[in-house]
């Protein structure tokens, strides 16, 4: 989250001057995401074109893909059509393009499926992807070792998702439920916002209505969390603490300064994109990855979802988004 | 019976037209209220958190309340604005960019305005004088419009680092929050707009009957301007309300309040062909929306259960109003 | 009592008896009690002033209202029909006051709407234009294209139309509300001829006018309502002298219909420069070259037929329309929109009044003011007191029934929506008013006030310039005539030395329905 | 002038009414072709490509084309559907549930049909018998039906495992995709159905000048009802194209559908107030849409950069549309 887009970008610099760093042959890589109102979205083009800049050898052609997965499968056949060596798609929803990852991978172009899974291991070449569950399972983690810490055994707990018919909210509410379970706690109120901060305002503002007492919260995304935050301001509460989702710059400064409710966040990182470009690049040019044995890129990457406390937040500073 | 007794009765008609159907939306929200007591007693039983509930129901809807004013002005007047949504987003993101946040509050505010009564003038050129049907000018300045906020933004969330901005949510005079004074103040100023001054006239004339209003010596084109520039300005407010609520602002912000404000209109009783409309109903409208949406915080409803209810609800509402507006009338005719 | 006397002696010939029906409005009985007995093979008229409930009377007949009280007989069977389609279905066919066609589609598909002829929903298009052909050429109208859209229809062509689906139906009865009021003379000729026919063949025909030489000139028999009730019956329409017509449906006698004009100016006195001048004003396709000038005080009168451009002409004139060539000045400054003409003091009572004129919704009063009321206005805020004691004072002086402005234009009848209209431009400082067909649908009491009203507003020096259909109209009131043909202004003289014969001769020389060219 | 001379005037202006401004869409799709052409030549130097790219710009069009045929209906009969996407989610959801998928293609398609069926005499029987308001009843039902949906669909995306269905979009017989094939078939049945059949002629009637089609006779509530069970049987239809074209269905599915069919249906010369529709314009409108979407891909503008430019080419299409409309008439008026 910034006021001025664009400078904040997650890259791999070539400081290790490894082996596949060195220029190769020329990759076209085809990129696809959809359209980003929503600053973990825009972090996620913004780092694609950054890396695919940090190399002499790769140029990436990138597709905006409109609003809804109907348009983003036209965008995706004018970009197969245009015949590029590798395809990267953070998919509107996997299921619904997984025809569109299939066809790419029939007309011999390799897929890299970026975070939302295709369910046909045929449709992409490699995955690598966030983990939304495991996101949901470190903030219900958490929140159970701070209250039991506190010794409470009743808490009253409010979730605020973001985009509810989303399959990655459900998978987020399931780890989050998860991991309460294990402390024999359990979500009290859900109130789901849109991954803006305005819905985010009126979402806290129900919860908090709701439940005029409360000892933790946990809201998905730090970006609907600033308004999250300004709700929480603007009821005058500070009877429990809250954690955050993804990993936002704001987030881990605020996390740092220890200076409101918010106490931590587990990273859903869009760094996963530059990543991403990187293994295009190697698939492209037919390398395998420095410290591993095998010779090829392997097939799936999962990206692990960190937490981002008050102790750990220097070290996650650059990695904020 | 005599011409005297007739006049009586039928001013008494006249009189209860519109009170009859706010007295139904006020039913319907007793109706919720006294279903929110019955499910959570152990709430409503603390008068401190009933009064905040009061409040927080009335601070959620004053943002919206402000557009839906300006939507029943432009409703009345024969048109629709389907960019409201989005001239919120421009005028907010905008007003919260690092070049206008350094003008400090002030310029803030100013800014929103003016890019909310430039948007709406804009709309107000296509419709009057490109002679463009309002649903396809709004629509098309709806994609515009979120595009440049899009572009503006840099699709990145605006914070707004100004605290006068940000106060404005949470000062409460008189124990009363000044974002609901400021409903208070647009919809009292809307009720005169509409039922007292020439300008109300002329937008009923104009929305009733373009042709005869034209014929009457009114210009239509001109009036019909003004209505979408007063809908433009009443964006930039709303967008200065949202923004020191969310204490930022981005491209996204305000989604769907075109639907939210036509619906809060029309359920208030405005009709959706022009001519005629009450700013008391487009309030009450809003009010319903704002505290359903508190019933289902307060008693945990999930996603899905919401929404299913909210349109039965919406329906029901409607039946309601109208069950009352016939079964009364039918009553004062006898 | 003569109702019920007449239909024991003629009771096998009753086709249609209705007693005692009520029906209430909220706020109105409008009709309290009415008689009525229809014989087959007759044209039986129904006279009475505006808002005695004539329209409401035939609406409880076709079915569109249902009656709160009393007992309805067709062909002997009691009766009560529930929709459109039931009467329809019992043989009852009904013209309506008001226009009651569908625009987007064509004359043919007008004509059968709501009894398509089909094959398995298939309109067939073909069967229903002949047939159409064929009813229209019965109407006289061989010349308007079955698949022509009715929205590009003259106003007198729309009533063809309207004309034309009635005889589509076998009915035994045929109700026309007004169905000359938008007909010039040549074509009102053309409908008797045609009800002649109808009733030859034993169909009943009533029949709804305010003009009392039409009934005298084809009706058989005449009942009159006053206030929802059958006032007298079975009053034979060609002797029936016109005191008693006018006092069963007035409660007083008309003596004079056109106020007296004043003495002439003496010879020499200074003729005052006119406030409208008129030059060369053209539109294509409508009128051509037309030229005027309107003195204050003085009554101008446009006599033509229905589609001779005359509507056109003064919408024009009014800055609503913008012509081609030519200029309109008033008091030297030029008109260039409806704007500065209602600035300058223009004021015009167009000829439609539901979609030209009324805001229907609103309140009687507001409509009346909707030119003036910034002119009541302080600082921007309106003066409703003010208003609706202005509107009321004009309310009386129209004969405004009922006399309350506080209710929706909607509520009110075809005549007094009429009055409304005119009314409007009698607030204000109008000091030129543009009378298109001022007197459509107005009966003849609440017309000689309005007449009267007219002479006193010129006395008063404003100017008028007058449209209008009834030759009579034009020569009683106007002080100077223009004759329009086809587009063009043919003729101009003092009314004094004009008769009904000549301006119609005038006027006839082609008539745009007939087709025949100049 | 002579009567001869008026009636031949009035007949040519009538003939040219709808197709001056079906011509003036044409002119906007050859324009947003030539663009394409000039801006990326190389793509169409091969006809392979080109083809292909007519073929791409049909099938997207398929679906939304259908339901713009229904909202034509529903909207010369006087009403709005905003519930269209919410009805195609309900239905493409309960077609793809596991139970209904272990009936196969056919129960598959059955389901769609009757969900969308169903939906659809809900909406008519609450706007003719219950005397809503379309716009509220309508978005009652989005909000409604969607809900149901994300409950149906445990909110996952269902895929869909049947081939049969998947093939649909693949299927091209006669080289032609076969769910172009299907659009072509719908617009053509409903250009006859609009203006060759007694339900369409009443249609014009009930929209144009309700209470004139009553006094005809016309059953007006039934009709209504009937307009709005044919859009939601169009929906159903929609929705099983769409899975196709996912091998999925969810609850956001064809979200905002109703917009884009209502400003296709628009543009395409359809009065919104009623009364006046072609399905041949609709047609068009959906092509523009289609066509433009396809001309920002290849020419891989930003999303933002799409909005904004989207908002202006729809406002543009219109006006030139207008211009070319009056000024044609105008010369036929000579
Ligand atoms: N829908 C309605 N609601 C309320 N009052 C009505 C309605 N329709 C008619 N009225 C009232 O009923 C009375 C009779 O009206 P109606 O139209 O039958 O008069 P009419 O005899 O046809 O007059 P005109 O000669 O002016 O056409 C009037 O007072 C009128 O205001
Ligand atoms: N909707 C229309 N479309 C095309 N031409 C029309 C239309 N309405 C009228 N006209 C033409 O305009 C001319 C004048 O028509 P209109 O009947 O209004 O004349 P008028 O003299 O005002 O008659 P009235 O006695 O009804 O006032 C005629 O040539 C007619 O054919
Ligand atoms: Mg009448
Ligand atoms: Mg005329």
């Amino acid at each position: 989250t910034s006021n001025d887009p664009g400078t904040s970008a997650q890259v791999k610099t070539n400081e290790s001057g490894d082996a596949n760093a060195a220029p190769g042959q020329k990759v076209v890589i085809g990129f696809s995401a959809p359209a980003a109102d929503h600053g973990w979205i825009a972090a996620i083009t913004n780092n694609a074109k950054a890396q695919a800049a940090a190399y002499s050898d790769v140029e990436l052609k990138s597709v905006a893909a409109g609003n809804d997965a109907a348009a983003q499968r036209a965008a995706v056949a004018t970009l197969i059509s245009q015949k590029p060596t590798v395809i990267v798609m953070l998919p509107h929803d996997g299921k619904e393009l997984d025809a569109a990852g299939l066809e790419a991978m029939k007309a011999g172009i390799p897929v890299i499926n970026l975070d939302r899974a295709f369910p046909s291991r045929a449709a992409y070449r490699l995955q690598i992807k966030g983990d939304n569950f495991g996101m949901g399972l470190a903030a219900g983690a958490y929140i159970g070792e701070q209250l039991k810490s506190k010794g409470i055994s009743n808490p009253i707990i409010g979730e605020i998702p973001g985009i509810d018919s989303l399959e990655l909210t459900q998978e987020r509410s399931q780890g989050f439920n998860t991991a309460l379970a294990t402390y024999g706690f359990k979500v009290a109120n859900r109130r789901p916002a849109e991954f803006t901060a305005d819905s985010g305002q009126a979402a806290a503002t129900a919860l908090l209505q709701a439940l005029p007492k409360m000892d933790a919260v946990w809201n998905h995304d730090d970006d609907q969390g600033i308004g999250v935050l300004a709700a929480i301001k603007q009821a005058n509460r500070s009877d429990f603490f809250m954690v955050g989702g993804a990993g936002s710059k704001a987030a881990i400064d605020l996390i740092k300064a220890d200076s409101s409710v918010l106490k931590a966040t587990v990273t859903y990182s869009p760094s996963m994109a530059s990543s991403a470009v990187s293994l295009a690049r190697l698939i492209g040019q037919g390398k395998g990855m420095n410290d591993l044995v095998e010779l090829q890129v392997p097939k799936e990457i999962t990206l692990s979802s960190e937490t981002i406390t008050k102790e750990n937040a220097d070290r996650y500073a650059a990695l904020g988004f | 019976m005599t011409a005297e007794a007739v006049r009586a009765r039928q001013r008494r008609w006249n009189l209860d037209d519109n009170a009859v159907r706010n007295l139904g939306l006020v039913g319907v929200l007793v109706v919720l209220v006294v279903i929110g007591v019955v499910t959570r007693p152990e709430l409503y039983a603390d008068p401190t958190w009933v009064r905040n509930n009061v409040l927080t129901i009335l601070q959620q809807a004053s943002a919206i309340g402000v557009v839906t004013v300006g939507m029943t002005f432009v409703i009345v007047g024969g048109g629709i604005d389907l960019s409201v949504g989005a001239i919120i987003a421009l005028a907010g993101v905008w007003s919260t960019t690092l070049a206008t946040q350094s003008y400090g509050a002030l310029g803030m505010i100013f800014t929103a305005l003016v890019v909310g009564l430039a948007v709406g003038v804009v709309n107000g050129v296509l419709i009057s004088y490109g002679r463009l049907v309002p649903f396809i000018a709004t629509l098309a300045m709806l994609v515009s419009a979120r595009g440049l906020a899009a572009q503006i933004s840099g699709k990145q969330t605006q914070v707004s680092t100004n605290d006068t901005i940000n106060n404005l949510a949470t000062t409460r005079p008189l124990g009363i929050p000044l974002l609901v004074w400021l409903l208070a103040v647009v919809v009292a100023a809307g009720w005169v707009l509409l039922n007292r001054t020439t300008f109300g006239r002329r937008t009923v004339a104009v929305g009733g009957n373009p042709e005869a209003a034209r014929l009457a010596g009114i210009n239509v084109k001109r009036h019909t301007l003004m209505l979408y520039a007063l809908m433009g300005l009443c964006c930039g407010l709303a967008a200065i309300m949202l923004t020191s609520q969310a204490t930022s602002a981005q491209a996204a912000m305000a989604n769907l309040y075109e639907l939210d404000a036509i619906a809060a209109a029309i359920i208030g009783g405005t009709l959706l062909s022009g001519g005629r409309g009450t700013i008391v109903g487009a309030l009450f409208g809003v009010l319903v929306f704002s505290t359903i949406t508190n019933l289902f915080a307060i008693n945990n409803l999930s996603t899905e259960v919401q929404n299913m209810v909210k349109g039965g609800i919406i329906v029901a509402a409607v039946l309601i109003q109208q069950f009352r507006y016939r079964s009364l009338t039918q009553l004062l005719k006898r | 009592m003569s109702a019920g006397t007449e239909s024991r002696r003629a009771g096998a010939d009753t086709v249609l008896r209705l007693t005692d029906v009520v029906k209430t409005f909220p706020g109105v009985r409008a009709l309290d009690g009415v008689q009525l007995a229809v014989r087959a093979g007759e044209v039986h008229c129904l006279l009475g002033q505006n808002g005695a409930g004539k329209s409401t009377l035939i609406k409880v007949l076709a079915g569109v209202h249902h009656a709160d009280g009393g007992e309805i007989s067709w062909l002997g069977d009691p009766f009560a029909p529930a929709t459109p389609q039931a009467a329809m279905r019992a043989g009852i066919a009904t013209i309506y006051q008001e226009l009651d066609l569908v625009d987007d589609l064509s004359v043919a598909e007008n004509a059968f709407l709501g009894h398509e002829r089909s094959r398995f929903g298939f309109t067939r298009r073909r069967a229903i234009a002949t047939s159409t052909r064929e009813i229209l050429a019965r109407l006289g109208h061989p010349e308007i294209p079955p698949h022509r859209l009715v929205k590009a229809l003259p106003a007198a062509g729309k009533q063809i139309v309207s004309m034309a689906r009635a005889l589509s139906h076998d009915a035994r009865l045929i109700v026309m509300d007004e169905p000359s009021a938008v007909l010039a003379h040549d074509e009102v000729e053309n409908l008797f001829r045609i009800i002649r026919d109808l009733t030859a063949n034993g169909i009943a025909v009533i029949y709804i006018s305010h003009r009392l030489a039409e009934i005298r000139e084809i009706g058989d028999r005449v009942t009159v309502l006053k206030d929802g009730r059958t006032t007298a019956a079975d009053l034979p329409a060609r002797t029936t002298p016109t005191r008693e017509l006018v006092g069963s449906m007035t409660g007083r006698s008309i003596e004079y219909l056109f106020p007296a004009r004043p003495a002439e100016p003496a010879a020499g006195a200074p003729v005052a420069d006119p406030v409208l001048v008129v030059q060369g004003l053209t539109r294509h396709g409508e009128f051509v070259d037309a030229s005027l000038a309107v003195a204050p005080g003085e009554i101008v009168g446009i006599a033509g037929l229905v589609g001779s451009g005359r509507s056109e002409l003064l919408e024009t004139i009014f800055g609503a329309r913008r012509p081609d060539a030519g200029t309109v000045t008033m008091d030297g400054h030029r008109i260039t929109g409806v704007g500065s003409a209602v600035r300058r003091g223009m004021g015009m009572a167009p000829e439609e009044r539901k979609s030209q004129a009324l805001l229907l919704d609103e309140p009687v009063y507001k409509n009346m003011t909707l030119a003036s009321f910034a002119g009541f206005a302080h600082g921007g805020f309106t003066a409703a007191r003010d208003e609706r004691a202005a509107a009321l004072r004009t309310a009386d002086l129209l004969e405004l029934r009922p006399r309350d402005v506080d209710r929706p234009a909607r509520t009110l009848s075809g005549g007094n929506q009429q009055k409304v209209v005119v009314g409007r431009w009698l607030l204000g400082g109008t000091r030129l008013l543009l009378l298109d067909e001022p007197t459509r649908g107005v009966d003849v009491g609440a017309r000689a006030e309005l007449y009267q009203v007219i002479r006193g507003l010129a006395e008063d020096g404003v100017a008028v310039l007058l449209v209008s259909s009834e030759v009579p109209e034009v020569l009683g009131l106007a002080d100077r005539v223009l004759v329009m043909r086809e587009g063009r202004l043919v003729h101009e003289a003092p009314a004094d030395e004009l008769d009904e014969d000549t301006v119609l001769d005038l006027v006839m020389a082609g008539s745009l329905l007939e087709g025949e060219p100049a």
